[in-house]
């Protein structure tokens, strides 16, 4: 089992739900965070002061999966969730060594 | 001498009326989703800046000014209000006994009028259209629409509604909210709807500001209806008794609507109610006795209730904060109900409902000033609305803006930058 | 003709008290948890649409209406207003020389009042009453024990408490706040703790919105104690000022409580002192001087932080947001201190205080009035409990729906959907 | 007997300025960082005990006591409002023929702007000053400096500022803007910046908040001009007028100004040019012909902008929230802006405007007025801030209850405990 | 050292806390998260309109304990936050390779 | 690659960014979560009733870095974040499989 978590603009969110619906995934859990990175955020003024906004809004989508969907689902998400302007976002993969479904007690590869 | 009562009463009323335009900003603001908070807001603020300027400059002449020989304009001898305070100064040596009040007061009151129904306007437009073009649009509309049709109603002997049709309009059913939401519907329609419309489903993104909005509306509504009157005396009391209890029953309806429909009776259900009872006992506020003001208000509820839920999915129309819903259609359902409740003695015209007369008189003069009303409204937002669309080469913000929302693309400015949170 | 003046200052008061209702949403609404925002907030508000019928259709005729002949209780003359504007308009030929201003107005006023009271009680219940369950009490407690109580000390010549008993309530310390403390007080033991009452302690969710509603009570409370003295005059700017130094000093005196107890004066805590002060002044603002009214605002709030902070968790009871502690205390205490300040020119009975006539008659008439008021608020109100225990088959929502919290699970709406955050 | 109508509005007007206190603690409050929200509210709520206990203690007699013989004091005979009920009562019996309304009304409608006034204060300290501190200061100041100003400016017949001098202030330029702008001003200065200021930038926490308390102002603004022409008559109509008119055009300005120098039109934007408009107005709001106001209101936004966002950044004082900027300039800008606009018909010393007179003598008394009014507010702030300072052993919070946050250090209560969310 | 993260109701989080405190767990730390699985949410009304809930508030607890613990916490977990219906939520565990307390630099198992 | 996890105090973010950004750390992720520890937090008080608040906002940091950064910031965050009072807070590192930059499909150490 590996846990994709992929941070992506917010409003992708909504497109990135259905897509990964569309494709049978079902358990998901969203974070909201904030993150720096290549991108220099917006400018907002307040009363004529410029005030640099260098975290910038963003969404972590962690799913945790097998691990032969891990490849299949990176492509779909960088698809989805890609516009090619800086702030896109990024992904990144991480083992898991136990998963637990608490209703049933179910344990690994049937639980996620 | 004027009567410094009723100056007093006046006076304080127009401070309520005014008050409302910030309070419908909290009433849509609430509704608004996270990311269009500011704009919704500062659409409704910035109407108190824009109306405040064109209401001074020509919109007041054009309601109110002239020699009342025309019926559908006042005239142009006031732009600026240049006159007012020497008119006022010579005045002041001798006021006509039967004056109540001084004229300057209904400048101001008059104003707030011309403010909130500006204002109501940009219910429907939240979420998608330039600001810019926003603007332009509410400043013309509050001149070439509005200002002329306060005259047609409220213009006196010789005007096109209130005298030669024989419409009775208490406090603005006509000039306020059918004329707000008809404008309303035809800019969502020229707009298009929302990213989504139809398939996601918005919900109100902080619910206590619309409970405030409401608040605040219905504490200005006291001051709308009653202020009508333009006296301090029994018949502004029975038009605020009338108001409270017509809003009273109108919350009290929209409930139990809720309750069959959904199951689940809610509070911005409550204050649409709420705002539907004080609709639609505007146009009636002085002229009906409290239980017709409790009817109209146990009935608005159901019919805003289906406009809003079935109409809108039927046609399809993204009225987003239901300006139209809300105002146009309870206006519509108040101006007819006048005509089945007035009270003879009360009406302006001495024209009773049909309910005491047994005669349909009032009650097709009535239709007839909406179909008027509506008539006028539509016509001039057409040209209007493409007059700005010309000027602004489109009213549609891009869709990368609709995405990422106004406040931050449009104003440079996050509501609540300090909290977490996602619109859902 | 009718006093213009004294019109338009009831008119405006009139505005302000029923602005008291939705100002006690936020009062109340800021104090709840999370997940319980809509709920408390929606009982302020449904007591708009239930008392506002209730009131229209029984309310005002069981308070204000009969012939005078009965001490505790109005008559079933006024149902439903009937006559009320026929009974206008044959008036407006011939006023009475003494009249001040038209009797449509009191109808409102007083229904503002009995929605206030009302809306005070929803508070001890927060977070765990059935929505339906809330609703029938009140619209049957406004018209069982409100409108026979109003008449009882405000019905004039012939009335139990304010005439045969001799207390004197200026604006509603018995009638507003001892009745509806003492029923909130019945309420939260009927229903019992909210889950972990005790064990867990809840925080207010959003502080701001107590100073909301503290504000906007405050305002609403000139109007109340103001327009109690029914005309423009001096003794009506003596009432807003003694209003105005009573907060001011339970607000100030909470503040330097708190400072000596926990050493940390707080927002919520300086709201909850003017609240007191409004409270403890209210049967007092026209009859005492306002070197009494300050001192009796800053007696009050050490009163109320005893009985908040010592007596329930003694006693055990979940009154969640202290509509007694506040109320119920504050109202005993301005009852009594009323029969030690009251300056005798000033006093309705020509009876003054303790302090200006050395003799305890007014003392005892008011520790009288205060008595025979709780005693039939609490049979009143058991009985009525009873009714609506055995009409719901229970007064409480189900355990999992209290967790979960009442807005998801009765009103199927989120207060903040677009934010994040956990009740803690 | 009195005149009904105008106790009647000037006892609403009371009310409405009384309200803006908490206007002002939104307006503020919204503007604050999260981690300071508490802090910042209370301060105003704060305000509301102590000036409400001052100023019945000392402040109404410094002010308006005595028997006038003082250029810059009014007197000790009124201390603790003796004598005022007695008074009352043996006046009731013989009012003057002229009395327009009870003198009772006089104290709490001059409380109401002692209180508003200490309140703009705290904007400036907004972060980092010791909350007893600003309690001290805020207390004292409205004795020493507040009360005597008032006095010098509105103390009739031989005071130093409105009658030596003879420079116009028809509702407080001189006496509310100017005078806590600047001692803002020098409190921030006194105290320093907050940490990181200068580098780091501050974002408003509740945009939405200071449109709440824009709002609530701007109602209460109504009051405070129309209510200091102390009748209910065709001037104090203008003063209302220009107070709307001059602040729709501050308004409009500001979003103009935000529109060519950032490219976004803001919510904070057109809510403080809102605000700025109603300061430049203040002095002149009876004044004034409506153009006038209007011209004034666009005038002001450029002016204020500039000096936020330039003076401040140039000469490093941290003018948290801007008192100075907005009420210390504007409040500047009207005065002198009175001396070329003021009718002379409407002026209450007969001399008018540079415009109208083509004379430079009320020009040059507003200045004067205005240096002088500076000169007597700096000494004195000094005195006091020294003497605060000595007494509480320095101003500022700890670096880590500054880092913190003033709702946790010092307050032990988090505004929002329920949401999550951080200050940017 | 592992990391176990339970995904649980937000009404469960006090019972949690207090159970874990009663085996001397200390050291957690609780995110707020929306989550979609095979429950369903709830239908809200906006004006008549039913507004589908897919995304359902949820909390994280993250507590990172020792190879020997995994096993009894996570019983213990499902068994406090089980309700027996959909939506109770998952448990997973992840491998730690380092621990650090910042206030006393110490590292590694002394440091959890 | 690695990821750096560290749960700090709020107050400390800013410094922590600047100290990152002088590093050259650009890319981060910044979270808000409630912690309990050692810290037994503050006392607040409601109408004069205590409340203890026993779950305390923390700011979690993370960064996926080069396996090579990984000490070198472990002891610049401890640096900075420290204050030597109960509460600073913990630093966690985990393993991290794949990293793929959205924007560009860049994968592994280059799209860190
Ligand atoms: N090394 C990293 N560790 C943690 N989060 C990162 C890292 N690099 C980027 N991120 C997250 O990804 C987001 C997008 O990255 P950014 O560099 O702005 O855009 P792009 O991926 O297009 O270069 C950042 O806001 C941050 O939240
Ligand atoms: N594969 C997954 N990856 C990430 N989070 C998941 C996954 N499956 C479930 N979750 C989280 O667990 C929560 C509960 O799961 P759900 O399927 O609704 O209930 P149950 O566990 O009873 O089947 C979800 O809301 C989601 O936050
Ligand atoms: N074992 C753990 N698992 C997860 N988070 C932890 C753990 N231990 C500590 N934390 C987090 O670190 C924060 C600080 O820890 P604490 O014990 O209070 O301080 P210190 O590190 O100074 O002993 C806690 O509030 C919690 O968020």
């Amino acid at each position: 089992m590996k846990k994709i978590t992929a941070i992506v603009r917010p409003e992708k969110l909504e497109e990135l739900k259905d897509a990964l619906n569309e494709k049978g995934v079902h358990g998901m859990t969203v974070y909201e965070c904030m993150g720096c990175g290549s991108q220099h955020g917006w400018t907002e003024y307040y009363r004529g002061k410029p005030v640099m906004l260098n975290m910038i809004p963003k969404v972590k989508i962690e799913l945790v999966v097998n691990n032969a969907q891990v490849d299949g689902l990176i492509d779909l998400l960088c698809e989805v969730a890609r516009t090619g302007e800086v702030g896109d976002g990024k992904i990144f993969v991480y083992p898991v060594e136990e998963c637990v479904r608490i209703r049933t007690g179910e344990r690994g590869v049937k639980a996620v | 001498m004027y009567d410094s009562g009723s100056t007093a009463f006046m006076l304080v009323c127009t401070m309520l009326v005014l008050f409302m335009t910030p309070g419908l900003a909290f009433f849509y603001g609430g509704l608004a989703r996270r990311k269009n908070v500011v704009n919704t807001m500062l659409m409704c603020f910035a109407v108190i800046g824009i109306v405040g300027l064109t209401w001074v400059v020509a919109g007041w002449s054009f309601a109110y000014g002239g020699d009342g020989s025309l019926s559908w304009f006042g005239g142009f001898d006031q732009l600026g209000l240049v006159g007012l305070v020497s008119g006022m100064l010579s005045e002041a040596a001798s006021v006509p006994a039967d004056a109540v009040y001084p004229s300057l007061v209904d400048v101001c009151f008059q104003m707030a009028f011309a403010m909130i129904t500006a204002a109501i306007v940009t219910g429907s437009v939240a979420g998608r259209m330039r600001f810019g073009a926003v603007l332009a649009f509410v400043g013309a509309w509050s001149l070439v629409v509005y200002a002329p049709l306060a005259h047609m109603v409220w213009g006196g002997e010789g005007s096109l509604i209130g005298d030669v049709i024989g419409a009775l309009d208490f406090a603005g059913g006509d000039v306020v909210h059918i004329s707000s939401g008809v404008t309303g519907l035809i800019l969502c329609v020229a707009l298009g709807g929302r990213k989504g419309f139809g398939l996601k489903s918005y919900r109100p993104h902080n619910v206590p500001f619309v409970a405030l909005g409401a608040g605040l509306l219905w504490l200005g509504w006291f001051g709308f209806n009653g202020g009508s009157e333009f006296a301090a005396d029994e018949v502004a009391a029975l038009a605020v008794l009338n108001t409270v209890v017509s809003s009273a029953a109108g919350l009290a309806s929209w409930l139990v609507v809720e309750r069959v429909a959904s199951g689940t009776p809610s509070l911005v259900g409550a204050c649409t109610g709420l705002v539907a009872g004080l609709v639609v006992v505007t146009p009636a506020a002085g002229f009906v006795e409290p239980w017709a003001a409790v009817l109209m208000g146990l009935l608005v509820s159901p019919v805003c209730y289906l406009a809003i839920s079935r109409l809108k999915a039927r046609f399809g129309y993204d009225d987003a904060l239901d300006a139209f819903g809300c105002h146009g259609v309870g206006g519509l359902l108040g101006g007819v109900l006048t005509g089945l409740f007035c009270v003879p003695e009360l009406s302006w015209t001495g024209v009773g409902g049909l309910l005491y007369t047994g005669s349909p008189d009032l009650l097709v003069s009535q239709v007839l000033g909406i179909l008027v009303t509506l008539a006028i409204v539509v016509v001039l937002d057409l040209l209007l609305v493409a007059a700005v669309r010309a000027a602004f080469g489109g009213l549609r913000v891009s869709e990368r803006d609709e995405a990422l929302g106004l406040d931050v693309s449009a104003h440079g400015e996050s509501a609540y930058p300090a909290f977490t949170g996602l619109d859902s």
